[in-house]
């Protein structure tokens, strides 16, 4: 046998067989010349956690924003209350979607034990999505609004 | 009846009041953290409100966070379980402001039970034995004899203003008495600068022994007889019993007629429970916790008696509607404690649970709130289950409570099972002859 | 007491065997098929022993195998379980041979009930109700018209031969009977080719019902009470209540006081149970199982007995030592059949059980062999689980087992949970105004 | 290594084959030339079972080799008994390890209900092992000896 004993690119071509069908063993065996390559069972992540039977609806949050992934940007709600868009019935939102504000602008109000309690852009941007309707009671964590 | 109730608590204990609440038809709203959005009480809630981080200060303690989730909910009634907010006045104040039921008693008694020298002085004055000791303070030795020679030895000699074992003697007979004295007082002046001390009589191998009550707010007061909890680490219980190995029904009886006269005098209302020192045939009152305990299925094993629905029952100004001779005991009940700890070293062992399987069969109750796949959280209590076993005589208790933990499968995190299993086994417990400080010498024993 | 029982069994009721010998400390052999080797009964054993292929009758009813693995373990006492060889008088007569106790009646009973003609013979003898009906065959339309008199109607014209309906026909009143009379012996004589006839009181809307009794070998035998089965599905049970919503106690006091009496004069020993259609206030006695029934646990539950560890006392030569007046009769209780089965098809659906998780709390029991993980094969009884509350009141135990049923989560295998959690919310059951037709009805409305 | 020792194509389409048909191994055999493709058996994705808390041991077997893996030529036991190596106590043994045996050749009695059951060898070959003791109980499907 002159040079090299095996051929990177060969073995590099049936690692990847062996990978895309799933295999875990490939023997090849030529005259005196064998190629084995192995790959130990993918081992088993754990299983799902398991769904309780719901009695009724599993987790029906006051919103069940929580479930969905947040999104970039999102303003959450530092407490559990009930959220108005406005400073009182009728008057005019704080903020609108496709409207810029700044860090520290009231953009909507909680309240909790009969307080009203301003809640602030945390940081600049536009308003891209309002995630609450005005008057919805809202849990600690839950995404109100977005400023992108 | 309630419309909605919520449950201001986590874990064993929320499930516990879901399950009572649900079989009364009543619907519930969970609180949660944000590190307990998997948990069981969430996940079998029909509401649910998330009310803070995962610091208890935060979430399980914040009370505005949790009167907002009852307003927003619209829940007429609010269950604090036990630990947390369960003994904490001003916060059934604040569920009473609010319009709402607190689910226990009235603020005023939890104040004075949180007193523990106003409760042991109310308690006195009921007629509940307290520890033999001195009327205040012992101003001189020959005093502090003629308390020695009334109460008997040994006995105390305790700094009035002391605390965390300093300014305190123990005299074991006369001989000892002049010496414990001038040393308490010493330690007294240098520790607390005050050297005012009082005597009382030393309990050298106590039981703890508690008495379950139930009030209406109708003057019916019953009690559901004692558990015996001296299986104690650090003043943690561990493992309970239903009725105590040590007590005679006649030495309940007694103490039971004198604690429901009392508590119908002070007008207490919903669940309680008094602890006692228990030794010699004698009971001392230490303290009334004011909420549900931890090991109350013990007692509902032999009363047949679901505690939780009667606290719901008084609660909304229901009569009990039976007296005491309608308590009957029936058999024997134990409760291990299990917690998320190394069975010998007690390092909290939060983690994943991967495999959750309870064990069944006649006689076998689990209050836990894991299940295959959750991960206990590091932020909380460590206690994860409850096995309760109940069977008609004590011997019978053991045996099945043997079987059952056998059967007890918790894999992934270390728990105090194995624990559990040696206490099964160990003479002094299957003979029923312990006192406070037995478990704390045998974990040791190791 | 035994050294060692062997468990003729597999499942769930081999594995509440294995926990009474368990609790009264008696070392237990498994016997499994091949396609067991993982089961939660060979599991939790002491030891065990394979003794034949997935096929039952080369497993589980191969007597010599059986008998093979209690003589190389040392086994002296058979538990037969249900089912399999429970009721296999030639097995009983063989473990008695080999110099082992049957841990149930004597043989010769155990044949006697499975004659089903002899039983009825042996009953009516004892005083126990049989269906009113003609002493035997009835020759001709006079006969009839007198039997019909006597027992009124609804009545029965049933061939002497017959089975499977053929040969039966009903007569709602007086103007049906010569018809149903000529047709029954028509048919009866094309069928069968024997025009003997018969006439039964046709009970059109029965209740099951049946009475659990226990006997030790010294003449003691006592009742606890009835079981109301009547909701079953192609005469298989599906859901069991004690006591029956239909029954008064005094009904129970009077039918048990002919029962006992008449298995004392029987000389009857261990456990029985006798069924019964029960109709207007009459008991008419069916058959007599002469086994552990697999809805026992609904006993146990008000009478506060493990039927398991008397039959095993008894067995032993022990006596009962309590008399009928000591059995009490506490709150209600009801069993749920979980079947590994589509809910709507009924299908058996064995395969991997992938989330296990019981019900726990207050008054919930779970009699399951299942765990996260097994296997459910498909070569044996489709039954997974049985799941049995207990409650003060039938209203509280329907409550309880709605809550319970809420918080089962069995997985990866359809199983009969949903149609349970239905039957809870139906009108009919709740009322407790059912017969044995019902639940097919139900079923089929979906 | 000169010239390709496989075909890439050739062992893609093993690897179908091994799938499609739920085959575990293929290998193929051309004079020299071997090729030899493996795949674990797909029960990874399941967790491994749970063990359940063991009251004292878990699985006391009465013998405990159907734990192990099954020699291959291994003769199983078709009944529950006592094994006999011997036909009676003293006598030679029917078979030592080394010894050949001839297929149909009472190796061993198993008694049962008071039965002694003469155990046949399925095959011709010579005995490498010996599983079992003489008066040892045996269960139903327990490998007795290896006949190779």
């Amino acid at each position: 046998m002159s040079g090299m004993l095996f051929d990177p690119e060969s073995i590099r071509t049936l690692a990847t067989i062996l990978r895309e069908t799933a295999l875990t063993e490939i023997e090849l065996v030529e005259g005196d010349r064998r190629i084995r390559l192995v790959r130990a069972a993918p081992q088993a992540a754990h299983a799902a956690t398991p769904t309780l039977a719901p009695i009724a609806a599993p987790i029906v949050a006051v919103a069940a924003a929580a479930e969905e992934a947040i999104p970039a940007g999102a303003v959450m709600s530092p407490m559990v209350g009930i959220a108005y868009l406005a400073p009182e019935p009728g008057a005019t939102p704080f903020i609108a979607v496709g409207r810029a504000v700044a860090a520290g602008q009231t953009v909507l109000l909680i309240e909790a034990m009969k307080t009203f309690n301003q809640i602030k852009a945390p940081h600049a941007g536009t308003v891209t999505r309002i995630l609450i309707a005005s008057g919805e009671p809202v849990e600690y964590a839950q995404p109100l609004l977005v400023i992108e | 009846m309630f419309q909605k109730v919520l449950i201001a608590n986590r874990g064993e204990i929320a499930l516990r009041i879901q399950r009572a609440c649900r079989e009364l038809g009543i619907p519930t709203v969970a609180v949660h953290s944000t590190a307990d959005t998997d948990a069981m009480h969430v996940r079998l809630a029909d509401e649910s409100v998330c009310i803070g981080p995962p610091s208890a200060r935060e979430s399980y303690l914040n009370m505005p966070a949790i009167l907002s989730a009852a307003a927003v909910t619209g829940a007429d009634a609010i269950h604090p379980g036990y630990g947390f907010l369960s003994e904490n006045a001003k916060f059934a104040e604040m569920v009473e402001a609010h319009g709402m039921t607190f689910i226990g008693p009235s603020p005023a008694h939890i104040r004075m039970m949180g007193d523990k020298i106003a409760a042991k002085a109310a308690m006195a004055s009921l007629g509940v034995p307290l520890v033999p000791g001195s009327d205040g303070a012992v101003l001189d030795l020959d005093q502090a004899r003629a308390v020695a020679d009334r109460i008997g030895y040994p006995l105390l000699v305790k700094a009035a203003a002391g605390g965390g074992g300093r300014g305190m003697k123990v005299a074991q007979a006369a001989d000892e008495l002049e010496e414990a004295w001038t040393v308490a007082r010493t330690e007294a002046r240098t520790a607390f600068g005050d050297d005012a001390v009082y005597i009382e009589k030393y309990l050298d191998r106590p039981r703890h022994i508690e008495l379950q009550v139930m009030a209406d707010a109708h003057g019916s007061v019953v009690h559901f007889g004692e558990r015996d909890c001296s299986l104690q680490r650090r003043h943690q219980k561990l493992l309970e019993e239903a009725g105590s190995p040590a007590l005679t029904s006649a030495e309940r009886d007694s103490l039971g007629a004198v604690v429901t006269a009392g508590l119908r005098k002070l007008g207490y209302r919903n669940a309680g429970t008094l602890e006692f020192l228990y030794q010699d045939g004698q009971f001392a009152f230490i303290e009334m916790n004011t909420r549900l305990q931890v090991e109350h299925p013990v007692t509902e094993m032999v009363c047949g008696v679901d505690l939780v629905r009667e606290q719901l029952r008084v609660a909304a100004g229901q009569a009990l509607g039976y007296e005491q001779s309608d308590v009957e005991f029936r058999g024997h009940a134990i409760e291990c404690r299990v917690t998320a700890e190394d069975p010998e070293t007690f390092m909290p062992t939060p983690g994943r649970v991967d495999v959750f399987h309870a064990p069944g069969g006649l006689g076998v109750r689990v209050d836990s709130a894991l299940y295959a796949g959750y991960v206990v959280p590091p932020y909380y209590d460590s206690m994860v289950a409850k096995l309760i076993v109940h069977a008609p005589t004590r011997p019978e208790a053991i045996a099945r409570m043997r079987r059952a933990l056998g059967e007890f499968a918790i894999q992934g995190i270390k728990t105090t099972l194995p624990l559990h299993r040696r206490i099964m086994d160990a003479p002094e417990f299957v003979a029923g002859d312990y006192t406070i400080h037995w478990l704390e010498r045998f974990v040791s024993s190791v």
